[in-house]
């Protein structure tokens, strides 16, 4: 797994490639909390480029959405979800906790 | 019906080597022609079962290996997984938590759910030597 | 010309595809004219399919940043302005009164 | 240096006639092989050229017709513009304001600043019969 973070004015975009699973899903929750520790709550998840995720990657998603949603002081929102991990994340009841966009700039442009 | 693929390869039984598993598993599925779809929901369920046996049944044992087997024939694609730590079936799955709002959401449970969703069968035994074996099967539509 | 107005939290996204010329240039400025009554002073411009913009064209660019600028209440950013139209922009003064991003994603996450 | 390619068109003096123009001299350019940035800039001149002549030229005059020419040699591309409005010496060209801040930049001057940008011979002639005769001359390199 790898990543990119950018910074913008009201949200952070995180890129993610490759696979998250029970060895990289640690990985995934110590950027995420790295944007939460400065306390930026608005998180566009970008996973164009992701090729897999285990039910380890989604429970770093939606403990992340726990977070930023707590208080009311942000979000995490998916980009360009690919077909086979959107009907996983449909299977595990996922899609009603998470906006969804088409591509990055309807994500940025939701903060 | 004779297998026309067999492969087996044992993987060490740590978290890095899900990685090398899924390429096994891709490359008997490619192997076998399965769609993208099958190949995935077969990547997914047997990428829950290691991550399990290295997780619970290996747990504060010393970590041995998993014996990962696939076998492909007309009908279907098999997947066998061996280990040697704490048995367990996977028919004592608890129920996972698919519709709470989410500041109830749990998501213990998923790994096996998928497993159950993904394959159409799933048979656990403990052979007398201790061995755990597993067994996913796929059919071929 | 043609374009599609989105709408975003924090800005508006004017994409702009074909010819800017003393023709088509009164209807950019009326669908910008038409952003700025409602009170909406951020505006993107992506010009990333725009074949060609003459001085009249300009002008309607920097009208709409004056107005935008004024009390502070917001700005004119360029995004994916194609190579021949930055050289003639660049000729005429022009890139140091817009803020020009390569793409969509930055130009909306600016704001 | 006799033309390879010479091509008249006459075009209605109106702002609809400008993206036809433009069609005319982007066929001449790349008929001449001219590079994407050297046609662009031919363009933009003579785009800046026609308006002009629609909207001072011919301002309150019963709008008439601009004829353009190209011609192509070995050397060189050159647009002739003629027009029966009123005559206008480019040459009499007023400074534009290429480096003021935002609040007083103006933006007039900008068409005829580029037409000299980019030609490399801007010349006009107004002929006894009243035509008004605009040469732009792109060298070759
Ligand atoms: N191989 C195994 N050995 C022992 N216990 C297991 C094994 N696999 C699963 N379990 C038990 O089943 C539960 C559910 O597993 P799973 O569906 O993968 O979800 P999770 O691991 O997220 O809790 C686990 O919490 C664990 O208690
Ligand atoms: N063909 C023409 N006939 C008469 N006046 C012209 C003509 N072309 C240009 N001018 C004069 O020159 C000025 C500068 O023209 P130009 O550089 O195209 O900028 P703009 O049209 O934006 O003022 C015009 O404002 C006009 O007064």
């Amino acid at each position: 797994m790898d990543y990119t973070l950018e910074e913008f004015k009201h949200c952070d975009l995180l890129s993610v490639s490759g696979r998250i699973d029970s060895q990289t899903a640690p990985e995934l929750a110590e950027a995420l909390d790295d944007i939460l520790d400065q306390g930026r709550y608005n998180i566009v998840l970008d996973l164009n480029d992701v090729l897999f995720i285990s039910s380890a990657g989604l429970r770093v998603l939606i403990n992340t959405q726990k977070q930023c949603k707590r208080l009311n002081r942000g979000e995490v929102v998916l980009a360009r979800v690919p077909e086979r991990i959107y009907e996983a994340m449909d299977l595990a009841g996922f899609i009603p906790l998470f906006e969804i966009f088409d591509d990055k700039v309807h994500a940025v442009g939701y903060f | 019906m004779s297998d026309k693929i067999k492969k087996t390869v044992t993987f060490p039984a740590t978290y890095e080597s899900l990685a090398a598993i899924s390429k096994f598993v891709i490359a008997a599925a490619e192997a076998a022609g399965l769609s993208d779809k099958a190949t995935y929901g077969l990547q997914l369920a047997v990428d829950e079962a290691c991550s399990n046996i290295i997780e619970y049944a290996y747990e504060d044992l010393e970590a041995q290996g998993i014996t990962c087997t696939c076998r492909v024939n007309d009908r279907s694609i098999t997947i066998t997984l061996r280990d040697e730590g704490r048995p367990f079936n996977p028919k004592d799955a608890p129920e996972p938590d698919l519709c709470s709002p989410l500041e109830e959401r749990q998501v213990g449970g998923l790994g096996l759910y998928f497993i159950h969703q993904m394959m159409d069968e799933v048979r656990f035994s403990c052979e007398s030597d201790g061995t755990n074996v597993l067994t996913l099967v796929k059919h071929r539509s």
